[in-house]
C-alpha cells in the first residue's frame, strides 16, 4: 500500500465512483465549536461544513480564528464545546493531538511552516508521512515521493530530496510543505493556510492548478487566504469567519472582492487602490538620504539605486530576486559602496524570527527600539515610554492592548507591532521587509495610510513587497530580477500590470531559485 | 501578599530550600541559628557577585554561559593582592583584581564575537589562558594579603556582614540596571531573540561584549575579595563554576536567556553555604554530601519546573500551539558566523 | 537518476559549509600529527600510533554520547562524572559479581533515560539537571569505591591490552563506535526523531509524534554510549576511580564543537566528533613534545583551540 | 649545612663518568597529574631547581616535566605519559594523579625498558619504585601533639582531608585510633576540609555556629583557612594544624598564637629524592622497591627558621642531596633511624 500510493495522486478514501467531482458528502463537519484561551475567545461557535470535491474559500480579518479553527479541524487541538465529525464519525471526544485514526485524512499546510530545519526534505516527509512508508529504504520512498509530487506540484522548484530544509528560500519552504501535507496514502481534506503569502505567482497558479485535479478526486479542500480575489478564483465556496463564528457562507460564483471585504469588516473603505498621496515630480530635487552606487554582492549585480528624504522606494520583482540583500546592505553599510545618512529602522517579514521577543508584553516589544532614543543617558523613562506604547496601539488598533503577551496575539496584530515598533523610533530610514505578508485588508489599509503620513513628515521608506499591488503607494519602485535592476518607474508610471511586464519580460526562466 | 503569587515567584525557591536547610541545622544542633544565618551570609556573598555575572551571561540567551569565572577567581586573587602588596592600597589591589577579570573576559568577548566560538568554548580557552596566568604568578609569590581589608571583610556589627550589606546594594544596583537602564532591556531582548533585537535596532555586539566583561569583572571582584578574605591560591575559585550556574538557574534565571532574576541568586547561594554546613554538621563523607546536593538541586528542579519557568521558555517547552515563533528563535541561530 | 548523482558528486555549498568545521579540525588534527611526527618519527608506526591515540578512544566514545544530547538541543554537564561512576562500578561489582554489575550498568542506563523524561516532563533546562546529576553520580562513585582501586575484568583487562599486528588498535573501537552512532543518529528513524526534536519539536507533536519519546531515546543511547565510554576507560586504567573523567565534561562539548556540532540541536556530526575527539586528545601528546614550558601549557592548549576555531571562521568566510 | 648541593654536585662526578663510559647521559621525565596547588608547584620548583644543575653539572642529558592540565585528572595525565614513551626517556617519575588509573600505563613504561619512579602515592605495581611519605606519622604528628597541646581534654573539629584518596582513608583512621587513646576529648564535628585552607575555611565556618566552644581542630595541614573560620566567626583561634607554607608559619609566628598548634605536611622534597633514586637505579644500585621518607614536621622551635625562609606560597621541603638520600636509602634498608635532613637556610 505504501509506496506506489505515494507515486500517484491521493485518493479519497470512500470516493464514489463515477459521483459527480463535488458531492455533497460531507468530509469535516464542525458544529457549534468554541475555543478560549484565558481570556481570548477565538472561536465563539463555529458551525462549518467542507465537502467532498470542494474547495471551500475561508477568509477573515487578522485574529479572526481561523488558524484556530483549522487546528480543531486537524485534530490538533480539543474545542471547548461543539462537535467536529469527520467522515461521518464524531471525532471531537477524546484528548488533543493528531489521533492516528480519526484524523488521518485530514492534513494541513501550516501558515508557520512546520518542518525541521535541519533535517532534509526525506526525513522531514518521514515524520509526518511515516504510516505510509516502508521501514526500509524508508528514505529512498520518501525522497522519491516527495520529488515526484513536487515536480507535479511546482515545476521548476529547484529542491532535491537530499537538500535540508534550512537551506531553501521561504518559497521552497513553503512548496515542501504544502506538498509534505498532501503526501499521504488517503486524503480526504487537504488544509491550506495562507499558502501563497511567500510564493512566487508562477507557483501559486501551479499549486491551484493542482488543487483543482485534487478536488477532482474528490478530495476536500480549504483554502485560507487573505489575497480575496486568489480564494474567490479558486474556490467553489467562501466562508467568512468573524470574531470566532461563521457569518456567511456563500458560492463564490456570484461573489465580488468587495461583497467579500464588506462581509469581512464593518467599515471597508472603497478606497483601496489608486488613492495616492505622492508628491508627483518631487522626487528629483529631495536631499540623498541613502543610495547605493554600483554595488555587486553575492545576489546582487551593479546595483545602484537612491532614496530622497520623504521619499517611499519601493522594490519590486518576483521574490528573491535581490531586494531583501539591498535591505541588508542600507540595514548594516559595511561596505563603502552603500551610504546611509541617518538611523535606520528595519521591519522584518518573517516576524517569528525576526521580530517578535516572545517573553514580553506587546508593550515591551512595541518599545524597545524607541527605548533608546528616549532614554537620557542610558537611563529609561518609563512615562515617556508608556505615552509612546499608548499612542501606536491605539494608532493601530492592536487587539489586546499593551498588556497582552506578544505570543497571544494573532499573526496580523504581531505584525502591527513590529510595525509600530519600527515607526515609534526616531529612525529618518524604515526598511520593510515584506511586511505584510499575512496581513488582513483593514490592517493593510491602515498600514498604508500610515507609511504615507510618516513619509509626509519627511521620513524615507525602503519597502520591498512581494505583492505588487502594494507598490502603489510608493514614489518610486525599482524592480529586481536576478540581482539587478531591470527598471525604475517612478509616479504614474507605477501599476501592477507595468511592474509584472518588466519582472516578466526578457526571460521565462525567472522562476528558478538560485 | 496571596500564597498562590509568592510560590509563582521563580526566586522562591531557593530562599525556601534554603530555610529549610536552616530548620534543620537548627532541629540538629539546637543552637546558634541566628549566627548560622549570620555567618552564611558573610560566606554567601562571595558565591552571590560570580552569580550574578553568571546570570547576566545566561541572560544573554541560548548557549551563553561563562566557564572562566573559576580562573578568573584564582587569577585576579594573585593579581589583587599583588597589587595591593606592592602598592599599599587595597583598593588598588581590588580595582586591579576587576582588571584582570577584565582582561580575561576580554579574550572571550573577542573570541565570541571575532571569531564567532561557542561562548562555552571561548570562555574554556580564556580561562586556560587565566590559569596560565595563575601559575606564572604563584611561582614564588611572596606577597600578603592587605590586613585591612580582611579585617574589613570579617566586620560583623550586630551581627550582620559588612561584605553582605555592600554586596545587597550591588544587587539592587544590578535589578535597576536590568530593569531600568536600555542596557539592561536590550540585554533581555537580546536574550529572548537574538535576530529580533538586532533586527530591532539593538547592537548585540555591544551588549555581548559589555555583559562578558561584566562577568569577567565581577568574578575578578570575588577573586579579589576571596584572596583578602582567605589567601591567593591557584584553586581559588575551582568550585566556583559549577556552583555559579547551578546558583543562577535555581535563583529562577532562564536558562535559555532573556529573564534574570537577581534575588533568586542570594536565595540558591545561601541554600549552597547553609547545606555546606549541614553536611558538615552531621559528618556526612563525601559522597552523602554529593547525593545530597544533586539530589536537592535535583528536587528543587523538578518541584519548581513546569510552571512559571516554562511560560517563557524556550521553544521545546512551550506547550501552545503558535510556536513557530520561538521554535525557530532557537533553531535559526545555528550558523555561527 | 542523473540529477540525483550530480550533486552527490560535487557537493553543493551548503554541504560544504555545512561540512567546513569538521574539515579545519581535521586539517589541524593532520598538521598535530605533522608535528608530532617530525619531533618523534616513531609516532607514525602502529605502536606510536597506539600510544597516542589509546587515550583518545573513551574521550571520543564520551563526545558521542555527548553529541547524542547535543542533536535534541540538550547539553550533558554530567557525563564526565558518570563515566567515572562506570569506572568505579566496572572495577567492583562487574568483577565480583558479573551478573549484578551488568544489571548495575543496564540500571544505570535507564537511570538516563529518567533523566531524560523527568527533564522533559517537568520542562526544566537539561544543562542544570545533568548538573545536578552529576553531583548525584559522583557521590554514588565515592559511596561504592570511596579510595580509587579495583581491577577490572578479565575480558576487559585484554581487551585493554590487545595489540593486534599493523593495526593501531585504538582505531577499532574509535571507529565502530561512529559507525554505530552514525546509523542510528544519521541514518536511521530513531536518529529522524532525535533530530527533529532538537530542530523544531512543534513539527515534531504536529506529526503525532512524541517528543517526550525522542528525548527518553536520546538519553538512552547517551547513557549506553557512556557505559561504553567508561568500560573503555576502566580497560584503560586498570580499574575505578570516580573522579578520573571529571575533566571530559567540558571536553566532550568542546570535541562536539570542534567537530561541526551545534548548541541548538537538530544536526548529528558522529565522524566530526571523532576527529574533534582526537584533535583535543592530540593536544597533550603535542604540548609534551614540544618544551612548552610547565606554567604556559594551559595557555598553550586555550590558544590552540581558539586558532583551530578561527580556522573555521576563516574557511566560512570564504564559503560564504 | 645549606651547600649541601654543591658537595653532592661534585661527588656525583665520578658516577658521572661511569655513566658516560655505559654511553649516553640520561633522560629523566617527571609527569605530575596537577599542578594547582602550592605544594604540587613547590614540588615541580625544587625538581626542576634540582635537575637544571644536574644538567649542568652533567649528571643527566636533559629533563622534561609534564603536567597534566586541568583538574586532577588521571586521563589526562594517562596521555601525558604515553606521549612522554614515545620521547624514550631512561626515566620516568610520576606524581600520580589517581595511584590506580596508572597502572596499565607504568606497566607500559616498564616493559618500554623506562626506569619508573613514582612519588608522594602508593601505588601497586610490581614494576614501579614507590618512594613515599607515611601517611600514618603525617597522622600522628597532626594530632598527637596538637592534642597534648589542649592538655586531652576538651572539644575537637576533625577536618578531613581529600576524601576518597588513598592517603585519607589511612589518615583519618590513625586519626580515629589517637582520639581513642584520649577519653577526654569530645570530637563535635567531622568536616571535609580536604587539605586546603580555603575549603576547610568555609567548612569550619559553616558548623561553627552549631557546635560548642572548640578547642582544637585536627586537619591534615589547613589550619590557616580553619584559624581564618574563626576569625570571621568572632572565636579564639584553637589549637590547629597549620600548613608547612611560609603564609601559615608566618601566621602562626605574628599572631602568637602557642596553644599547641604545628604544622605538619607530605614533603614537596620528595621530587628531588626521586631524581636521585632515578639516577642510582639507572647505575644499578640496589634500592628498595618501596621506601618511606620523612614527612615535614614544624613544631614551634623551628617554627621561626622556617617561617623566615619560605614565601608564602612556597611549602617547606627537605633539601635532599644525593649523599642524604643515600643515607636515607640506607636507613630504609637497615631499619635505622630515618635521616634528619638540616633545615635550610635563606642563603640556601
Ligand atoms: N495559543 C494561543 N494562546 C492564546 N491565544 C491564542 C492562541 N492561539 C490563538 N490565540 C488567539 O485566538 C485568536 C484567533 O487567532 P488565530 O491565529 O486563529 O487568528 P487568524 O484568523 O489565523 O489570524 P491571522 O490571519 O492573523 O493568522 C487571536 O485573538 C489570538 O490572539
Ligand atoms: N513504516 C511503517 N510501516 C508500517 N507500519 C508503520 C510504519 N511506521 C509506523 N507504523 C505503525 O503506525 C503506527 C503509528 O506509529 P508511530 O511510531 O508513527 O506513532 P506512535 O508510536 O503512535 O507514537 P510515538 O511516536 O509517539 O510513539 C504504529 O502502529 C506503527 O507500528
Ligand atoms: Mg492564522
Ligand atoms: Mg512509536
Amino acid at each position: 500500500m505504501h509506496v506506489d500510493n505515494f507515486a500517484a495522486k491521493p485518493h479519497a478514501a470512500s470516493r464514489k465512483e463515477g459521483g459527480r467531482p463535488s458531492g455533497q458528502r460531507p468530509v469535516v463537519i464542525a458544529r457549534g465549536v468554541t475555543k478560549t484561551y484565558g481570556r481570548t475567545r477565538a472561536l465563539t461557535g463555529v458551525d462549518l461544513e467542507v465537502r467532498a470535491g470542494e474547495v471551500l474559500g475561508l477568509v477573515g480579518h487578522n485574529g479572526a480564528g481561523k488558524s484556530t479553527l483549522m487546528r480543531v479541524l486537524a485534530g490538533l487541538e480539543a474545542c471547548d464545546e461543539g462537535t467536529v465529525t469527520v467522515c461521518g464519525r464524531d471525532a471531537s471526544s477524546g484528548e488533543a493531538g493528531p489521533r492516528a485514526g480519526d484524523f488521518r485524512g485530514v492534513r494541513m499546510a501550516y501558515q508557520e511552516t512546520s518542518l525541521c530545519p535541519d533535517l532534509t526534505i526525506a526525513e522531514n516527509i518521514w515524520v509526518s508521512s511515516r504510516h505510509c512508508l516502508p521501514r526500509m529504504g524508508w528514505r529512498r520512498a520518501a525522497g522519491n515521493g516527495a520529488r515526484r509530487r513536487l515536480d507535479e506540484m511546482f515545476p521548476g522548484h529547484g529542491v532535491t530530496p537530499g537538500d535540508r530544509v534550512e537551506d531553501l528560500s521561504l518559497a521552497q519552504r513553503q512548496m515542501v510543505e504544502i506538498v509534505r501535507a498532501s503526501l499521504v496514502d488517503r486524503l480526504d481534506l487537504l488544509i491550506l493556510d495562507e499558502p501563497t503569502e511567500s510564493l512566487g505567482p508562477d507557483a501559486a497558479r501551479s499549486l491551484y492548478d493542482y488543487v483543482r485535479t485534487l478536488t477532482a478526486d474528490g478530495v476536500a479542500v480549504l483554502l485560507i487566504s487573505h489575497r480575496i480575489r486568489e480564494v474567490l478564483s479558486v474556490a467553489d465556496r467562501v466562508a467568512v469567519l468573524r470574531d470566532g463564528a461563521v457569518i456567511a457562507e456563500r458560492p463564490a460564483s456570484g461573489l465580488g472582492e468587495h461583497d467579500v471585504l464588506a462581509l469581512m469588516g464593518a467599515e471597508v473603505a472603497a478606497k483601496t487602490e489608486n488613492e495616492r498621496v505622492t508628491a508627483e515630480g518631487a522626487a528629483g530635487d529631495r536631499p540623498v538620504l541613502a543610495e547605493m552606487r554600483g554595488t555587486t554582492a553575492p545576489g546582487l549585480r551593479d546595483v545602484s539605486l537612491q532614496v530622497g528624504v520623504g521619499e517611499v522606494v519601493g522594490l519590486a520583482g518576483l521574490a528573491g530576486q535581490g531586494q531583501q540583500e539591498v535591505l541588508e546592505r542600507l540595514w548594516r553599510p559595511v561596505r563603502r559602496d552603500t551610504k546611509v545618512r541617518g538611523t535606520r529602522a528595519y521591519v522584518p517579514g518573517d516576524r517569528q524570527r525576526s521580530g517578535v521577543l516572545p517573553l514580553w508584553s506587546v508593550a515591551e516589544n512595541l518599545v524597545v527600539s524607541a527605548m533608546r532614543g528616549i532614554a537620557r543617558r542610558g537611563l529609561r523613562r518609563p512615562a515617556e515610554e508608556r505615552a509612546v506604547v499608548r499612542d501606536w496601539v491605539e494608532r493601530l488598533a492592536i487587539r489586546g492592548g499593551p498588556d497582552a503577551a506578544m505570543t497571544d496575539l494573532s499573526g496580523g496584530n504581531q505584525q502591527k507591532v513590529i510595525v509600530a515598533r519600527a515607526f515609534a523610533s526616531a529612525a529618518d530610514l524604515v526598511l520593510l521587509d515584506d511586511p505584510f505578508r499575512g496581513v488582513d485588508v483593514h490592517t493593510k489599509t491602515d498600514l498604508y495610510g500610515l507609511i504615507r503620513q510618516e513619509a509626509a513628515q519627511g521620513r524615507s521608506v525602503v519597502w520591498y513587497s512581494s505583492e505588487n499591488a502594494e507598490m502603489a503607494h510608493c514614489d518610486r519602485v525599482y524592480v529586481f530580477r536576478a540581482g539587478r535592476v531591470v527598471a525604475e518607474l517612478t509616479g504614474a508610471e507605477i501599476s501592477e500590470e507595468r511592474i509584472i511586464a518588466v519582472s516578466f519580460a526578457e526571460s521565462d526562466g525567472a522562476q528558478n531559485h538560485e | 501578599m496571596n500564597i498562590r503569587a509568592l510560590v509563582a515567584r521563580p526566586w522562591i525557591w531557593g530562599f525556601a530550600a534554603a530555610a529549610l536547610v536552616w530548620l534543620m541545622i537548627l532541629a540538629i544542633s539546637g543552637q546558634g541559628g541566628g549566627q548560622t544565618v549570620s555567618l552564611a551570609l558573610s560566606l554567601a556573598p562571595y558565591l552571590v557577585i560570580v552569580g550574578l555575572g553568571q546570570m547576566l551571561v545566561v541572560t544573554a540567551g541560548p548557549g551563553n554561559i561563562d566557564v572562566s569565572v573559576a580562573p578568573i577567581i584564582s587569577l585576579a586573587g594573585f593579581v589583587s593582592v599583588l597589587a595591593a602588596f606592592s602598592t599599599g592600597s587595597a583598593t588598588v589591589g581590588v580595582l586591579a583584581g576587576v582588571g584582570a577579570g577584565l582582561v580575561i573576559a576580554a579574550i572571550s568577548t573577542v573570541a565570541i564575537l571575532g571569531l564567532s566560538v561557542p561562548p562555552i568554548i571561548a570562555t574554556l580557552a580564556a580561562g586556560l589562558i587565566a590559569s596560565s596566568g595563575t601559575l606564572s604568578l604563584a611561582n614564588g609569590f611572596s606577597a600578603v594579603p592587605d590586613p585591612g581589608l580582611r579585617s574589613l571583610l570579617n566586620l560583623r556589627p550586630a551581627g550582620i556582614p559588612v561584605l553582605a550589606v555592600a554586596i545587597v546594594v550591588v544587587t539592587v544596583l544590578v535589578i535597576a540596571l536590568l530593569r531600568g537602564t536600555t542596557y539592561g532591556r536590550s540585554l533581555i531582548a537580546v536574550g529572548q531573540n537574538r535576530r529580533a533585537a538586532e533586527r530591532a535596532g539593538i547592537p548585540v555586539a555591544r551588549i555581548i561584549a559589555v555583559t562578558y566583561l561584566a562577568s569577567g569583572a565581577l568574578a575578578g571582584l570575588t577573586g579579589a575579595l576571596l584572596a583578602a578574605y582567605i589567601a591567593p591560591s591557584a584553586d581559588l575559585g575551582t568550585r566556583y563554576l559549577l556552583d555559579s550556574v547551578a546558583v543562577v538557574v535555581i535563583g529562577g534565571t532562564l536558562i535559555s536567556g532573556g529573564r534574570a532574576v537577581p534575588v533568586g541568586v542570594w536565595g540558591a547561594a545561601l541554600f549552597f553555604i547553609l547545606l555546606d554546613g549541614l553536611v558538615n554538621l552531621v559528618g556526612w563523607s563525601s559522597a552523602a554530601q554529593n547525593i545530597l546536593k544533586g539530589g536537592l538541586v535535583l528536587l528543587v528542579l523538578f518541584l519548581a519546573g513546569g510552571g512559571d519557568r516554562v511560560a517563557g521558555a524556550p521553544s521545546r517547552f512551550r506547550r501552545r500551539p503558535r510556536p513557530a515563533a520561538v521554535t525557530t528563535t532557537t533553531t535559526g541561530e545555528n550558523t555561527h558566523g | 537518476m542523473s540529477e540525483t548523482l550530480v550533486p552527490a558528486l560535487l557537493p553543493s555549498r551548503a554541504r560544504m559549509r555545512r561540512t567546513a568545521p569538521a574539515v579545519v579540525s581535521a586539517v589541524a588534527m593532520i598538521a598535530m600529527i605533522a608535528v608530532c611526527a617530525s619531533l618523534q618519527p616513531d609516532v607514525l608506526s602502529v605502536s606510536g600510533l597506539s600510544l597516542v591515540l589509546s587515550a583518545t578512544v573513551p574521550l571520543v566514545i564520551a563526545a558521542q554520547a555527548q553529541m547524542t544530547l547535543m542533536a535534541v538541543g540538550d547539553i550533558d554537564l554530567g557525563i564526565g562524572n558518570f563515566v567515572g561512576l562506570i569506572t568505579v562500578i566496572t572495577a567492583t561489582k562487574l568483577v565480583t559479581d558479573p551478573l549484578v554489575g551488568g544489571l548495575i550498568l543496564l540500571g544505570l542506563v535507564a537511570s538516563y533515560a529518567v533523566l531524560g523524561v523527568l527533564i522533559h516532563l517537568r520542562k526544566v533546562p537539561s544543562l542544570i539537571a545533568t548538573l545536578g546529576a552529576s553531583f548525584v553520580w559522583l557521590g554514588l562513585g565515592m559511596f561504592v569505591l570511596p579510595t580509587p582501586g579495583g581491577t577490572t575484568p578479565e575480558w576487559l583487562a585484554a581487551f585493554g591490552m590487545w595489540q593486534p599486528a599493523g593495526f593501531p588498535a585504538p582505531l577499532l573501537p574509535i571507529l565502530l563506535v561512529a559507525a554505530l552512532v552514525y546509523l542510528l543518529s544519521a541514518r536511521s528513524t530513531l536518529g529522524v526523531r532525535m533530530r527533529a526534536l532538537g530542530s523544531n519539536p512543534v513539527a515534531l507533536e504536529r506529526a503525532g509524534l512524541r517528543p517526550l519519546a525522542s528525548r527518553a531515546i536520546a538519553y538512552t543511547a547517551a547513557g549506553a554510549l557512556g557505559v561504553l565510554s567508561g568500560l573503555v576507560l576502566a580497560s584503560q586504567t586498570g580499574g575505578g576511580d570516580v573522579s578520573s573523567a571529571s575533566s571530559y565534561t567540558l571536553m566532550t562539548v568542546a570535541a562536539v564543537i570542534l567537530g561541526g556540532g551545534s548548541f541548538y540541536g537538530g544536526s548529528a556530526v558522529p565522524w566530526g566528533v571523532v576527529i574533534g575527539g582526537v584533535t583535543l586528545g592530540l593536544v597533550s601528546v603535542v604540548l609534551s613534545l614540544l618544551d612548552v614550558p610547565t606554567n604556559m601549557q594551559s595557555a598553550v592548549q586555550g590558544v590552540i583551540v581558539l586558532a583551530v576555531l578561527a580556522g573555521r571562521v576563516l574557511v566560512g568566510k570564504v564559503l560564504r | 649545612a645549606g651547600c649541601g648541593a654543591d658537595d653532592s654536585g661534585t661527588s656525583g662526578t665520578s658516577d658521572t663518568a661511569a655513566a658516560q663510559t655505559a654511553g649516553e647521559k640520561p633522560f629523566i621525565a617527571l609527569s605530575n597529574g596537577f599542578i594547582g596547588n602550592g605544594w604540587r608547584q613547590t614540588m615541580i620548583a625544587k625538581f626542576e631547581e634540582a635537575a637544571g644543575k644536574a644538567q649542568a653539572d652533567g649528571l643527566i642529558s636533559k629533563y622534561k616535566v609534564v603536567n597534566a592540565p586541568g583538574e586532577n585528572s588521571a586521563t589526562e595525565q594517562v596521555a601525558q605519559i604515553k606521549s612522554l614513551l614515545l620521547q624514550k626517556p631512561d626515566a620516568l617519575l610520576i606524581d600520580p594523579a589517581s595511584p590506580t588509573a596508572l597502572k596499565p600505563v607504568i606497566q607500559q613504561a616498564c616493559s618500554a625498558g623506562v626506569t619508573v619512579v613514582v612519588f608522594d602515592s602508593a601505588i601497586d605495581s610490581e614494576c614501579a619504585y614507590v618512594l613515599q611519605n607515611s601517611f600514618v606519622d603525617w597522622a600522628t604528628y597532626a594530632a598527637k601533639p596538637l592534642l597534648e597541646g589542649i592538655g586531652g581534654k576538651g572539644n575537637v573539629i576533625v577536618s578531613r582531608g581529600v576524601v576518597g584518596s588513598q592517603p585519607e582513608a589511612e589518615m583519618l583512621e590513625t586519626t580515629k585510633k589517637i582520639l581513642g587513646e584520649y577519653p577526654g576529648v569530645k570530637t563535635v564535628a567531622t568536616v571535609n576540609g580536604m587539605c586546603d585552607g580555603a575549603t576547610a575555611q568555609k567548612a569550619v565556618l559553616g558548623v561553627l555556629s552549631s557546635v560548642p566552644k572548640v578547642d582544637g581542630v585536627v586537619g591534615c595541614g589547613d589550619g590557616y583557612g580553619v584559624a581564618q573560620a574563626f576569625t570571621t566567626a568572632g572565636k579564639p583561634v584553637p589549637a590547629v594544624t597549620f600548613e608547612t607554607n611560609g603564609r601559615a608559619l608566618n601566621y602562626w609566628k605574628d599572631n602568637k598564637i602557642d596553644n599547641g598548634s604545628v604544622a605538619v605536611m607530605s614533603d614537596p622534597g620528595q621530587s628531588v629524592a626521586a631524581l636521585w633514586q632515578a639516577l642510582d637505579l639507572l647505575e644499578k644500585r640496589d634500592i628498595p622497591k618501596q621506601m618511606t621518607f620523612p614527612i615535614v614536621l614544624v613544631e614551634q622551635k623551628d617554627r621561626d627558621t622556617w617561617a623566615s625562609i619560605l614565601k608564602p606560597d612556597e611549602y617547606a621541603a627537605w633539601p635532599w642531596t644525593r649523599e642524604l638520600f643515600r643515607e636515607q636509602v640506607k636507613a630504609v634498608q637497615t631499619g635505622g633511624a630515618p635521616v634528619q635532613p638540616p633545615i635550610p637556610t635563606a642563603a640556601g
